[in-house]
């Protein structure tokens, strides 16, 4: 069952991803990163974190990608032409990002034991709920990050303001 | 049936190799900043696989923490790039290009 | 006072200067001068400073369930902190008045992202410093594209932006990759279950990740392609700040990384950091030689001192702490000071840009010429400045941790900053041609601006004269940090 | 059945049931409009639908009909693919949240509880998070289609529907403190004991957050007064200009099945879902098939006055305008959800 | 009245809009927003009938706007040239076709002032009766379409209940609903039926407590308010300048009408108020029509109280068709019908002019005569289009749902427009 839900949801995933690679037009691109937001959503939740599948869903797809759609189509962007620098990227980037790619599934893959498997039973057909131990961590042993976070919210409202508002 | 963790490592890695590539191909502005969105995610990915196998609770709310991040950084980054069209009229990485020598 | 108020204490009073400029903003009249909220920030900078300054009595505070720990090394940066963040609202008090209708943000936003960098530096858990990372790189995105009517502003905002934010990805996939290999996210206990980590290599890539999302903020070679497009788009006092500031942060963290965390794939990681010094002190002298324009000349050259700040870590353990924190002062009070003096010759419009425009200046200014003289001279590293004591200290402390070769690559580099330097230098007492004689004619130092100077020029003199005061404080710093001292029961274990 | 293993037993109870909740849906959804033709009609003097069927009770297939028999007209310089897709994102995420209702007590037949298509413990946010993700069929729509009304309804419903989003979502935070849990049935079991004094609505103290929850939840729908994106008498028909035959009448059929799921989630968050009114005045009946009916009718009763309240409303308020829609919703309704927040939150944390 | 000021610049076309949208898209200013042109009409649900608006939006802000007018040209006047004097009363129907016995009333008047007819006090009588019940009608329709246009649905059907029923008294008296041309030149066409008066009179008194089921719907409604209130202003300068009249001019605080200013078919003979409001908003406009069908129903009333016995056309049997039963039995009428009917009366050299009040504003009627049996000229001038004139300076730098509160506001008609 679970392994069957990372083969879907993973290949989707990584479709999505290649899509999001080969796209030309904004919208697209766009549209599979939600594709791939929605399987990583199900495979939080395959992990059982699905609080985070349910944050995934409203946060990223819902409200995060909504947002650049939404500048999408305001801004009317088209499709990006080829540039002489994007010749040179592909260069620089193919190589590098195989290159990344390579490296971490190898460290990976030659750890693989000491990782284990995931143990599953009981999230999957229980309908355990891990919420009250996020929050037991979130507003005890990390309280002083969440409160933060306040204030990162704060720049990024004033920034958004500061920076779209219209010049006078 | 249950999965090796390093199969949702190597996910990860996929995605982010993917967002690092489509970082440096992409030319639109918007398209960029998408692919650090990937990252991002694959990143979350990364963490949450990680939280299962420590049976610990913080990698899921360093996700959080990272989606928060993220809202605010695509708040603010998409400002930039409303200003950038404003000024320029065009997303193209490489005509955004005045400031060279 | 609880322990966790005393702990946050600067932070706290800088955040609600912060909110309280930001809600006084809108309710002023949109004619309005905003400098009064200027005065406020720097009032509460300066309250922020000496609530550091207070913290020190108290030796290491762990506060918030062991998120934050405020010892001397933290106190360190904070005043330093502070006093970058002082400078540059003096010397950008005057700099908005008349063109940017809603300064007030400007100051809010310089208060905030304050907040996040202090929050860096005293933060031992990985989460803790990522928000602070992230509210600090925040706000400068935002800086730096603050003269959003200007193409170039807005274009060095993005470009900072989305590099930033690619480097932030590596740095939480290193974060994620630690976690996975230890199962925690504080630095103390990083460095206790390092020891019987199952997966070493999965540390070793974790840690290589941190540091390329750390060498992306502090602009050292290969990562600093974005320096000289934001350096020279974003506005003169932003680029004094964000050289320094966030840099100084990062380097803290970046130490508390390395020293506390990872105290034991020492080996392993100065390698790495031996190529990357070495690498951004060659890059960036070189390539400074080839600017004509002088914010992008001192963006290579701020390159180029993180490469020698750098050096300082390979220096293993205590030396290099001390000998970083010292170079961080020293490059923090000359570059915040050069750029107070861009900041006042070029003026909101900035249309003083390359060297050949500088010429002459000595004439029409010669104080401020002298003033910009003496900063190079400091940032070349002549004796009797802060810039020669800093050199003196990282060369000298990786010559002691046997990295012969490093120190050289050092010394040969000083040699070529020199000429790039000196160039400007000589541009500035030369003769002006006789085009566009009035571009020094608006030029008016007001006092707040003449006051960050003389406290730049001042900190730099000082630290070329007197470097004993900062050094000790630097060597306390070292030793709240330094491996054995950081986690009292890791050492006792040992 | 006794060959069959339980798994087998479940995916074929399941997918019964989804069979069974699809077609009532979907038939619910064109008795809505037809609901919503009659109740209209005699609220402005009129008779509405009367013509097809005893009662006008056809109208709804024989509109379908029509829908279905019409030229599906697509503009030349439309995005085809997103064209397309627009509709069927719209209608299926409006259909998918009717999975997690329990829309009845709970009663198991082989293990499967028979009134919920799927009991997740964290339903409510499955049913905000395919909410907000209805906002691409707008918003793609409007793009898709080429047309300046159609970009500028889709805008507007975008943004909108987000900006709203916030204060639906903190609205029911209240509910969610109370009950200590974001699973349905645990949320209606919170409201069970005393019949209609311990609904949120009335005995739970949640009044406030029912009446924010009213207001975003009409926003979300784009409904009267929030109507903006598809404001005729501005944006001719909004995001969907442009579209005809089956792909209207997909977006049509996905702004009532919206209607109903807000309908249900009050129902379920705010008025004791499937529970009885009259709380234990009531005999609790013998026969088993009607102890498993009685709550679905009082399920069903509560969604249709809920519905019946929803086009009062359209046929009282005018609309409003953008401006004025955004500060509504920002500057009013967000605050007072935060305020509703702190004082469920202070009196739970003060009798526990 | 405050010294005329020139309009600081002529209303722009649509060859300006689109000229000025080019230049925002391709202009020097960068930091100009990209903006849309946009074309409201000439099908669109809010421009009653067939407006069309260009309209260059910034977002959701109207940037500049133009009217583009014309597509329900019928060329009526034109027409008028080649008909008999009497056979242009049916074309005057169509001009303002929510008050045509207002057209007809006006068209009268200025034939009847070159002809230099004497007209019947109760013909006066009618005329005012019906004239003020077409303002009631044209009110209703304004109303209805308005609120519809904002969102209010219901409103719409209540008043066209009302409407009906004046329709069917409009049916009654003329044979038609809409198209009426019951006053023609010399007097009113016929007598009204037995019994219609008690009809009028109960619809009338019945009126009122439906004004109030209006308001009660809206007055108080805090989005009809917050959707009025402070939109589509112009200060009084501009609407003098730019010839707006009607309820739009009082709005802005210009105490002028026609029935009391400039009184025909004995006005001065009846007591009535005239609201104004210095407001000059969509809102004062909406309160300014609520309480002017009030004030028309308190004239109508009147007119019904004191209505006049007599003859309801003038004495003039060139120019009035004889009635039926006079043309059976006397020679000399049925000659005079003949040539009525088909070489028409001819009409002293020369030109008049009348002015009346009706519901959307002052109207005139310009008619020249060369002596001939057929006018040389007649010309409307309706406040419609100088109203529609307005909105260009009501909208400008306001968002696009104001537009349509605004041309609600304006209650135009566009048969008055396309002439």
């Amino acid at each position: 069952m679970q392994l069957a839900l990372f083969i879907i949801f993973g290949l989707l995933a990584v479709a999505g991803a290649i899509n999001f690679l080969l796209q030309r037009h904004p919208i697209n691109s766009a549209l599979s990163l939600i594709v791939v937001m929605m399987s990583l959503a199900v495979l939080y939740w395959s992990l059982g974190a699905e609080f985070l599948a349910a944050a995934q869903v409203i946060v990223y797809s819902g409200a995060v990608m909504v947002l650049f759609v939404f500048v999408v189509m305001l801004l009317n962007a088209g499709e990006e032409e080829r540039t002489h620098g994007s010749r040179a990227a592909y260069f620089a980037g193919i190589p590098g990002a195989t290159a990344i790619f390579c490296l971490l599934s190898f460290v990976f893959l030659t750890n693989g034991k000491a990782f284990g498997s995931t143990d599953l039973i009981n999230h999957l057909t229980h309908t355990t709920n891990n919420i009250a131990e996020i929050s037991q961590v979130l507003f005890r042993d990390l309280l002083l990050p969440f409160e933060v976070t306040s204030v990162l919210i704060l720049v990024a409202i004033l920034g958004a303001v500061v920076l779209a508002r219209k010049e006078q | 049936m249950t999965v090796p963790i390093s199969y949702y490592l190597v996910l990860a890695a996929v995605l982010f190799s993917i967002g690092v590539a489509s970082f440096l191909i992409k030319r639109n502005i918007i398209t960029i900043f998408m692919s650090i969105e990937l990252m991002l995610n694959a990143v979350n990915l990364t963490f949450v696989a990680f939280a299962h196998m420590w049976h610990q609770i913080t990698g899921q709310i360093f996700v959080f923490f990272v989606m928060v991040v993220a809202a605010a950084e695509a708040a603010v980054g998409l400002a930039i790039i409303i200003a950038i069209f404003r000024t320029r009229r065009t997303l193209n990485v490489d005509q955004v290009n005045l400031l060279k020598n | 006072m609880s322990p966790n108020v005393l702990a946050l204490l600067p932070e706290i009073i800088l955040t609600i200067t912060g909110v309280l400029v930001m809600v006084a903003e809108p309710v002023l009249p949109a004619g309005q001068s905003r400098k009064p909220l200027g005065v406020l920030a720097i009032l509460g900078t300066l309250a922020a400073g000496f609530a550091s300054w207070y913290q020190l009595g108290f030796g290491t505070i762990h506060a918030y369930f062991n998120t934050i720990q405020v010892d001397s090394f933290s106190v360190f940066f904070h005043l330093l902190i502070a006093a970058i963040v002082l400078v540059t609202l003096l010397s950008s008090l005057d700099y908005f008045e008349g063109h940017a209708s809603h300064a007030g943000e400007y100051f809010a936003l310089t208060l905030f992202g304050a907040t996040g960098m202090m929050l860096m530096t005293c933060s031992v858990e990985l989460l803790m410093v990522f928000v602070g990372l992230e509210i600090s790189s925040i706000s400068t995105y935002i800086l730096a594209g603050f003269r959003k009517g200007q193409a170039s502003a807005t274009e060095s905002s993005i470009k900072y932006f989305l590099l930033g934010s690619f480097a932030t990805a590596f740095f939480l996939y290193g974060i994620a990759l630690a976690f996975g290999s230890t199962g925690s996210t504080r630095i103390d206990v990083i460095s206790q279950n390092l020891a019987s980590t199952a997966t070493p290599t999965l540390a070793l890539l974790s840690l290589a990740l941190i540091i390329i999302g750390i060498g992306f903020k502090v602009s050292a070679a290969p990562f600093h392609v974005w320096t000289p497009d934001v350096y020279q788009g974003a506005p003169a006092p932003v680029v004094g700040l964000m050289s320094t500031a966030p840099k100084a942060a990062a380097f803290a963290v970046l130490l508390r990384i390395l020293f506390s965390g990872f105290p034991s794939y020492e080996p392993r990681w100065a390698s790495l950091i031996w190529i990357i010094a070495a690498l951004s002190m060659t890059v960036g002298n070189l390539g400074a030689l080839l600017q004509r324009d002088v914010k992008r000349m001192l963006a290579y050259s701020s390159i180029a001192h993180a490469g020698y700040l750098l050096v300082a870590y390979t220096a293993f353990p205590a030396d290099g702490i001390a000998s970083a924190c010292f170079y961080t002062a020293a490059y923090a009070a000359m570059n915040v000071g050069a750029f107070t003096v861009i900041t006042q010759i070029g003026g909101y419009r900035e249309n003083v840009r390359t060297i050949e425009d500088y010429s002459g200046l000595a004439l029409k200014r010669p104080v401020l010429a002298a003033v910009l003289g003496f900063f190079l001279l400091s940032l070349i590293g002549i004796p009797f400045t802060g810039g020669f004591f800093g050199k003196f200290y990282v060369f000298s402390a990786a010559l002691h941790a046997g990295h012969v070769w490093l120190a050289v690559i050092g010394l040969l580099n000083s040699g070529i900053a020199c000429f790039y330097y000196l160039r400007l230098l000589a541009s500035l007492y030369s003769r002006r041609p006789a085009i566009e004689d009035n571009l020094f004619d608006g030029i008016t130092v007001t006092l707040p601006a003449a006051l960050a100077l003389t406290i730049t020029a001042a900190a730099t003199l000082l630290l070329g004269i007197a470097p004993n005061q900062v050094l000790s404080l630097a060597q306390r710093s070292a030793a709240a940090t330094a491996p054995g001292s950081a986690n009292s029961t890791t050492n006792a274990s040992r | 059945m006794s060959h069959l293993t339980d798994f087998q037993i479940f995916l074929i109870l399941s997918i019964l049931k989804i069979a069974v909740v699809l077609v009532i849906t979907l038939t619910a959804v064109a008795y809505t409009v037809l609901l919503e033709r009659k109740l209209l009609g005699r609220m402005q003097n009129r008779w509405g639908p009367s013509r097809v069927g005893p009662f006008g009770l056809l109208q709804p297939l024989a509109d379908g009909i029509k829908l279905f028999l019409k030229e599906d007209l697509m503009p030349m310089a439309s995005e085809r693919p997103l064209f397309i897709l627009a509709p069927i994102i719209a209608l299926s995420c409006a259909l998918i949240s009717v999975a997690v209702v329990p829309f009845g007590a709970v009663t198991r037949i082989a293990g499967v509880d028979m009134f919920d298509i799927s009991d997740i413990n964290i339903g409510l946010l499955v049913i905000l998070g395919i909410t907000s993700i209805g906002v691409y069929g707008i918003a793609l729509s409007g793009w898709s289609s080429n047309n300046k009304f159609a970009l500028l309804g889709s805008l507007r419903a975008t943004s909108q529907v987000i900006s709203y989003e916030l204060a639906l979502g903190l609205s029911l935070v209240g509910v969610v403190l109370r009950a200590g849990s974001l699973r349905l049935r645990d949320i209606v079991d919170s409201q069970a004991g005393h019949g209609l004094f311990s609904w949120n609505l009335i005995g739970g103290g949640q009044i406030i957050a029912f009446f924010i929850y009213l207001m975003a939840a009409y926003a979300e729908t784009n409904r009267a007064p929030f109507d903006l994106p598809e404001a005729e008498s501005e944006l001719v028909a909004g995001y969907h200009t442009e579209y005809s035959s089956m792909k209207f009448a997909m977006f049509f059929m996905a702004e009532y099945a919206n209607m109903i799921t807000v309908a249900c989630v009050a129902t379920l968050l705010f008025l004791g879902g499937a529970s009885s009114p009259f709380g234990n005045l009531l005999p609790t009946p013998t026969s088993p098939i009607i102890a498993a009916i009685l709550p679905i009718f009082w399920f069903v009763l509560k969604v249709f006055s809920f519905l019946c309240l929803y086009i009062w409303v359209r046929a009282t308020v005018p609309r409003f305008r953008y401006d004025q829609l955004m500060s509504f919703g920002w500057k009013f309704l967000l605050p007072v959800a935060i305020l509703n927040i702190i004082a469920t939150s202070l009196v739970l944390a003060l009798r526990g | 009245m405050a010294p005329i000021a020139a309009p600081d610049q002529i209303n722009p076309g649509i060859e300006d809009v689109l000229a000025d949208a080019e230049r925002h898209h391709h202009g020097s200013d960068p930091i100009a927003d990209q903006t849309m042109v946009i074309n409201m009409g000439p099908q669109h649900p809010s421009t009653h009938g067939v407006l069309r608006l260009v309209l260059e939006i910034d977002g959701e802000t109207v940037v500049s706007m133009a009217p583009d007018i014309g597509y329900l040209h019928t060329g009526i006047e034109k027409t008028c040239e080649a008909k008999f004097y009497q056979q242009v009363v049916p074309l005057t129907d169509r001009i303002d076709y929510l008050s045509p016995m207002t057209n007809n009333t006006a068209y009268a008047l200025a034939v009847e002032k070159l002809l230099d007819l004497e007209i019947p006090e109760k013909a006066q009588w009618l005329r005012v009766l019906f004239n003020e019940l077409m303002r009631l009608n044209s009110h209703l329709v304004w109303l209805g379409t308005h609120a519809m246009d904002i969102g209010a649905l219901t409103v719409f059907l209540y008043c066209f209940r009302e409407r009906e029923q004046l329709l069917r008294i409009f049916e009654a008296v003329s044979g038609q609903r809409m198209m009426t041309s019951y006053i023609r030149i010399g007097g009113v066409s016929m007598e009204p039926p037995l019994g219609l008066f008690d009809d009028i009179r109960a619809f009338l008194l019945d009126f009122p407590s439906k004004i109030d089921e209006y308001e009660s719907l809206l007055q108080n409604n805090p989005i009809w308010i917050n959707r009025l209130k402070d939109v589509g202003h112009i200060s009084r300068e501009d609407a003098i300048a730019l010839g707006v009249t009607g309820p739009v001019l009082r709005a802005a605080g210009v105490d002028f009408d026609l029935r009391r200013d400039m009184p025909y078919s004995s006005y001065e003979k009846f007591q009535f108020k005239v609201p104004v409001s210095t407001d000059s908003d969509v809102w004062a406009r909406y309160i300014l029509r609520m309480e002017e069908m009030r004030e028309s129903v308190k004239i109508c009333l009147q007119a019904l109280d004191g209505m006049p016995e007599g003859r309801i056309v003038a004495d003039a049997p060139k120019i009035i068709l004889p009635d039926r039963e006079q043309m059976k039995t006397q020679m000399e009428s049925l000659i005079h019908h003949f040539k009525i009917v088909t070489e028409g009366f001819a009409v002293p050299a020369g030109e008049a002019t009348s002015s009346v009040e009706a519901a959307h504003g002052m109207m005139n009627y310009y008619v020249v005569s060369d002596g001939t049996s057929k006018p040389y000229r007649v010309h409307m001038r309706n406040a419609d289009y100088a109203n529609l004139q307005a909105l260009e300076t009501m909208c400008k730098g306001r968002l696009l749902a104001d537009v349509v509160a605004v041309i609600g506001s304006l209650d135009i008609v566009l048969g008055a427009i396309d002439r």
